[in-house]
């Protein structure tokens, strides 16, 4: 019998996934509807819902920084998880570099947008 | 050729061969087992076993009850003591398996439920759900995966026993998948290949029960012991011969001839009451049902189906719900297979061949007479099922008596020694040479599926439900010459990695000479009794010349030689064999027979 | 003494395993709704950025998000969002333990539906709150 | 065997062959079949065997869905043989392969030791929580705690469920969802005190995450047993103990 391989890393990023997933099921579909429908026709919402003087007043309260931050995050991470996945599933096994560039992207995305939230001051 | 050395080597894993080889393993940790199958352990028989697994635990059951229901269901056939020790012995080993994971179905308190099954006196039947053998099979399959000293030999088909010095001293196995050779040398061998019901044309059997054990010991003089005694069971699928556990009818289920009329109650069951009372009506034993069915089909009162007559086993009265939770494969096979809804419409049904009540002579510790040979379940014949088995009685029997197989062998292995590999190893290379001539002469000409064809026919039409000698006679000469035209057997198939028709063929040798064990046996007793009923004026029981058992010995290319042996009675004197009404009058009239002094028990020793 | 093992097992390829079977097809679309929920990561990371970089960068931003292109992007995104959804929700009652109420095993139906609908009213307090905080 | 003498009907069976000592890859045969509307596929190639050619090799027995032996494609979804009808193809012809992601040993027969090696690393057995003697009787189970696995034990080992699942096609060294099902069903029997040794295998990187959750592997049991659900719910279990591990110390990833 083989012996039994290592034990998995995979419950962080299966977990960072599966956050991600949720919040998308849960509030992609509306975020999207703002952002890129309502508030750019002006419909339904105001139109300068995402005014500037909204926007920061927002994105310098801990709380909207907080949202904002696990939106994009988890969206990103959720998103890459599938990705290597489906990438694997098309006969693409790149192993740790496919990895490391995937989950990379993911981390990337969180960083740049800690730094430009925490950049916009409180 | 390889050898293996094994201490203990088991041919089958199923229930019994499971047992055995636990069995084995825990008496004695150092010895290497072989546990050798045809099939991957989980694909063997036991898993088709639906209804249940007797054991005594209610309070007002006993194991004397148990007994009584044995023996007088066997026809008084059975080994007594044997019996004896079986009853004493079986809950016991459904507690073991419940230690070992098997999901009995429960009560609301915890405790494991048993439901009523036919010609029993008490419901003692452990059961779960209704896929109990599939259940009991998968957790001792699982369970001796624990066992490092037990080494798999899955789909490795058995060719022959090794007998060398009076003593079997191992067995030659192939590989299936790349046809090499093993010789596997072990002091004790083990069969568990289980019964020959695909011997006969409409049975409930799988594809792998050809007798393949029986046969193999049969041939090196072991006498098949009361072969005749062939269970009909009476709810099966038309056609295809599948199962309807007898569980349906234990959870309530009737039985309805073409008019809606339950007809059992022609026939010495009744009265019929809307639940069946235990030993009545639908709960009598299969034998009578089988035997009602016939009769309903001579009076024209059968149901014509597509593959010939059918009754209704109707179980709408029990409700969708109860079905599902108590027989959820039941349901889904009249759906799937019959495209019946249970709940909704009756289940047409008829008798179709179900158990081998004979087989491989053994004693109560499974011993057969030739040294270092065992056998255990269905392809035995310990005595216990006598002319016509309980049910839920094989499934405990594959437990009690496949642990006594494997620690009886396990100390037999340990008394003796390995004999030479050399000399085993000549015998075991002629017997490849004679399994691979099935292959390289090609100048055959009978395909196997005709063979087999005509033996499955003329089977059914001399050795049903009801025999005569003249139908029996012609399936012995039937039966000759399709040993004759089985030497110029022809096997297409010439390659080596899973070459199943080669295996078919040998199969087919197998059951051939199971066949012929069974058909003289048959044609040689000349009563009535159980499972064997004549219609030619031997119609009634015969206890004074026939209260014996039947054995058949091996004769070559000739038919069998049919002696006899007696039958061990310990407590309980043939009388008669009354169910219903009737069964319970017989019964109070025993009790007070037995409360007046005088001998009792030591009568009627063939 | 044995003869060599003649077994030559064959392996089939795995190539375009995907397009065998109706249900696989299903599955690669609904896993490629990642793709959008990167893209709309992104979409909203470069936004964020320019909320950073000032008034004038924020609402080339927002105009650029009224342009005909991004309208219609949003759409598909919308849609691959709600299907995200829908087949999240769906494949969720294999994903956790049995949920017994009452003695009952709750049907994976009604599971699905209640992730649905735990959407829905999601998304109608969002729009509540954001009417509210806005207008 | 259905009697198939007076129907008239015909069936075009063509069947993926493959004989290692001759052919070098597989390929399709067809043969015509005389069928009635209770035959099943496995009584079309039984027939196929008895009558037409006896060189086709195939695994069968029970013939009732509980042995598990004839697991197939049959147009090309896994499928036990003798629970799929002739009269469900109503073209006229159906086409019969060996079970997908397994090495094809001979014609319909799959070689699955692989299988049998993953059920050994299990420890398919019950460790007890507690130990009991026979005498003692038999634990109590009340019936809810029997069916919060009995599902899980109802798998027949027929492996269409790893036909169904395209990440043990990718890579055959993941569990797969018919070994979790059963490792599941001793985790979750309240007798079984083994759910951590049995953590090993589940959360090993040949364990539950390879499970994208394809799910087609539940909709393929002849059983009922939804495997996708014990390699899901055991996700979580693995990682919940993945994080336990590295909170407490005990090293998480070996």
């Amino acid at each position: 019998m083989k012996p039994i391989p290592r034990r998995s890393n995979a419950p962080v990023f299966w977990g960072l996934f599966g956050a991600g997933g949720m919040l998308a099921a849960l509030f992609g579909p509306v975020l999207v509807f703002m952002t890129g429908i309502a508030v750019p026709l002006g419909f339904i919402l105001p139109s300068d819902a995402m005014s500037w003087a909204h926007m920061q007043a927002f994105a310098q309260h801990w709380a909207g920084k907080g949202l904002l931050f696990v939106v994009v995050a988890l969206f990103m991470w959720h998103a890459m998880h599938r990705i290597l996945h489906s990438l694997h599933d098309l006969g693409v096994h790149a192993g740790a570099a496919l990895k490391i560039a995937c989950y990379g992207l993911a981390l990337l995305v969180s960083i740049v947008a800690a730094w430009v939230l925490l950049a916009l001051g409180f | 050729m390889d050898v293996w050395k094994a201490d203990v080597a088991i041919v089958g894993a199923g229930g019994a061969g499971l047992r055995a080889a636990i069995a084995a393993a825990e008496s004695d940790p150092s010895l290497k087992i072989a546990l050798v199958s045809k099939v991957y352990p989980m694909r063997s028989h036991t898993v088709a076993a639906e209804g249940g697994s007797a054991g005594v635990v209610q309070a007002h059951d006993s194991l004397e009850h148990h007994f009584h229901d044995t023996v007088a269901g066997g026809d008084w056939l059975c080994e007594q003591d044997v019996v004896e020790d079986f009853v004493a012995r079986s809950t016991e080993e459904m507690v073991q398996l419940e230690h070992w994971g098997c999901p009995w179905s429960r009560k609301a308190d915890g405790h494991i439920n048993v439901r009523a099954f036919g010609g029993m006196k008490i419901e003692r039947t452990w059961f779960a759900a209704d896929k109990t053998g599939f259940h009991m099979l998968h957790t001792l399959f699982q369970t001796s995966i624990k066992y490092p000293s037990i080494r798999r030999f899955d789909e490795h088909f058995c060719l022959d026993l090794v007998v060398e010095d009076g003593r079997v001293q191992g067995v030659v196995v192939v590989d299936i998948a790349s046809r090499r050779f093993t010789l596997i040398q072990a002091n004790a061998v083990i069969l568990a290949t289980g019964g020959a019901g695909r011997v006969f044309r409409e049975n409930t059997n799988g594809g792998i029960v050809t007798g393949d054990g029986m046969a193999l010991a049969y041939r090196h003089g072991v006498p098949l012991r009361d072969m005749e005694f062939v269970q009909y069971h009476p709810t099966c699928m038309p056609g295809t011969g599948l199962l309807f556990t007898e569980a349906c009818r234990g959870e309530g289920g009737f039985l309805l001839n073409r008019d809606g009329y339950r007809y059992l109650q022609d026939y010495g069951l009744g009265p019929a009451e809307p639940t069946p009372r235990n030993k009545a009506m639908e709960l009598g034993p299969r034998d009578r049902l089988s035997q009602a069915f016939w009769y309903e089909q001579q009076k024209g009162r059968t149901i014509d189906g597509p593959h010939g007559a059918v009754v209704h086993l109707d179980l709408r009265h029990l409700g969708e719900a109860k079905l599902r939770e108590r027989l959820p494969q039941i349901y889904e096979l009249a759906e799937e297979f019959l495209g019946v809804d249970p709940a909704k419409t009756p289940i047409p049904v008829r008798p179709a061949v179900h158990y081998t009540m004979g087989g491989i002579l053994v004693d109560g510790r499974c011993a057969a007479p030739l040294p270092g040979l065992y056998a255990a379940g269905e392809c035995s014949s310990v005595g216990i099922h006598g002319a016509n088995r309980l049910g839920s009685n094989s499934l405990a029997e594959l437990c009690v008596f496949g642990k006594t197989a494997g620690v009886e062998a396990a100390a037999f292995a340990k008394s003796v020694a390995h004999g030479r590999a050399d000399v085993l190893l000549k015998q075991a290379g002629a017997s490849q040479q004679r399994a691979l001539a099935l292959v390289t002469d090609t100048s055959g000409t009978e395909r196997i599926a005709t063979l087999r064809k005509e033996m499955a026919q003329s089977m059914e039409d001399g050795c049903g439900i009801y025999r005569q000698a003249d139908t029996m006679q012609a399936t012995c000469d039937k039966l000759a010459e399709l040993r004759e035209r089985y030497r110029r057997v022809r096997v297409e198939d010439t390659s080596s990695v899973w070459n199943t028709e080669w295996l078919l063929a040998i199969e087919l040798g197998y059951q051939l000479e199971v066949a012929q064990a069974m058909a003289w046996s048959a044609l040689e007793r000349r009563e009535s009794r159980g499972a064997h009923q004549r219609l030619d004026g031997y119609g009634e029981r015969d206890d004074v010349n026939f209260l014996r058992h039947s054995l058949a010995y091996h004769a070559g290319a000739d038919a069998p030689r049919i002696g006899y042996g007696d039958v061990k009675i310990t407590r309980s004197a043939p009388g008669t064999r009354a169910y219903g009404a009737a069964g319970e009058q017989a019964e109070k009239a025993e009790q007070e027979r037995a409360a007046q002094p005088g001998p009792a028990g030591e009568a009627h020793r063939g | 003494m044995n003869t060599p093992d003649p077994r030559r097992p064959y392996v089939r390829p795995m190539a375009g395993w995907w397009r065998r079977n109706p249900f696989f097809v299903e599955y690669m679309v609904h896993e490629a709704t990642a793709l959008f929920v990167a893209a709309y990561a992104l979409v909203l990371l470069v936004g964020l950025l320019r909320l950073a970089q000032g008034e004038a960068a924020w609402n080339g931003w927002l105009d650029a998000l009224r342009s005909p292109v991004a309208l219609v992007f949003h759409v598909v995104l919308l849609a691959a969002f709600v299907y995200h959804c829908w087949t999240w929700f769906r494949i969720m009652p294999k994903t956790m333990p049995p949920l017994v109420i009452r003695g009952k095993r709750v049907a994976p139906g009604v599971i699905t539906a209640c992730g649905v609908a735990a959407t829905v009213v999601c998304s109608l307090v969002v729009l509540v709150v954001a009417w509210g905080a806005t207008r | 065997m259905a009697d198939t003498s007076d129907t008239g009907k015909r069936m075009r069976i063509e069947v993926l062959r493959y004989r290692p000592e001759q052919d070098a890859e597989p390929f399709l045969q067809g043969y015509d079949v005389p069928y009635s509307d209770d035959m099943s596929v496995l009584q079309g190639l039984q027939y196929i065997k008895d009558w037409l050619d006896g060189t086709l090799s195939f695994r069968w027995s029970c013939r009732m869905a509980i042995c598990g032996s004839c697991g197939m494609m049959i147009d090309g979804e896994p499928r036990l043989a003798c629970k799929t009808f002739l009269r469900d193809f109503p073209a006229g012809s159906v086409r019969v392969e060996a079970l997908a992601h397994f090495p094809i040993e001979r014609d319909l027969v799959i070689r699955m030791d692989d299988f049998l090696a993953k059920l050994e690393s299990i420890k398919p057995y019950i460790i007890p929580k507690e130990a009991r003697s026979l005498a003692q009787g038999e634990y109590l189970q009340t019936p809810a705690e029997l069916d919060v696995y009995e599902q899980f034990s109802s798998c027949i080992n027929c492996l269409l469920c790893y036909a169904a699942c395209p990440q043990y096609g990718l890579n055959p060294d993941f569990v797969g969802p018919g070994i979790m099902a059963l490792l599941h069903r001793y985790n979750a029997d309240s007798r079984d005190g083994g759910a951590s040794a049995r953590m090993e295998v589940a959360g090993s990187e040949a364990g539950v995450f390879n499970c994208t959750a394809v799910g087609y592997c539940s909709e393929v049991c002849p059983k009922h047993v939804d495997p996708a659900n014990a390699v899901n719910q055991n996700k979580t279990r693995a990682a919940g103990d993945y994080f336990l591990r590295l909170v407490t110390g005990k090293g998480g990833a070996k």
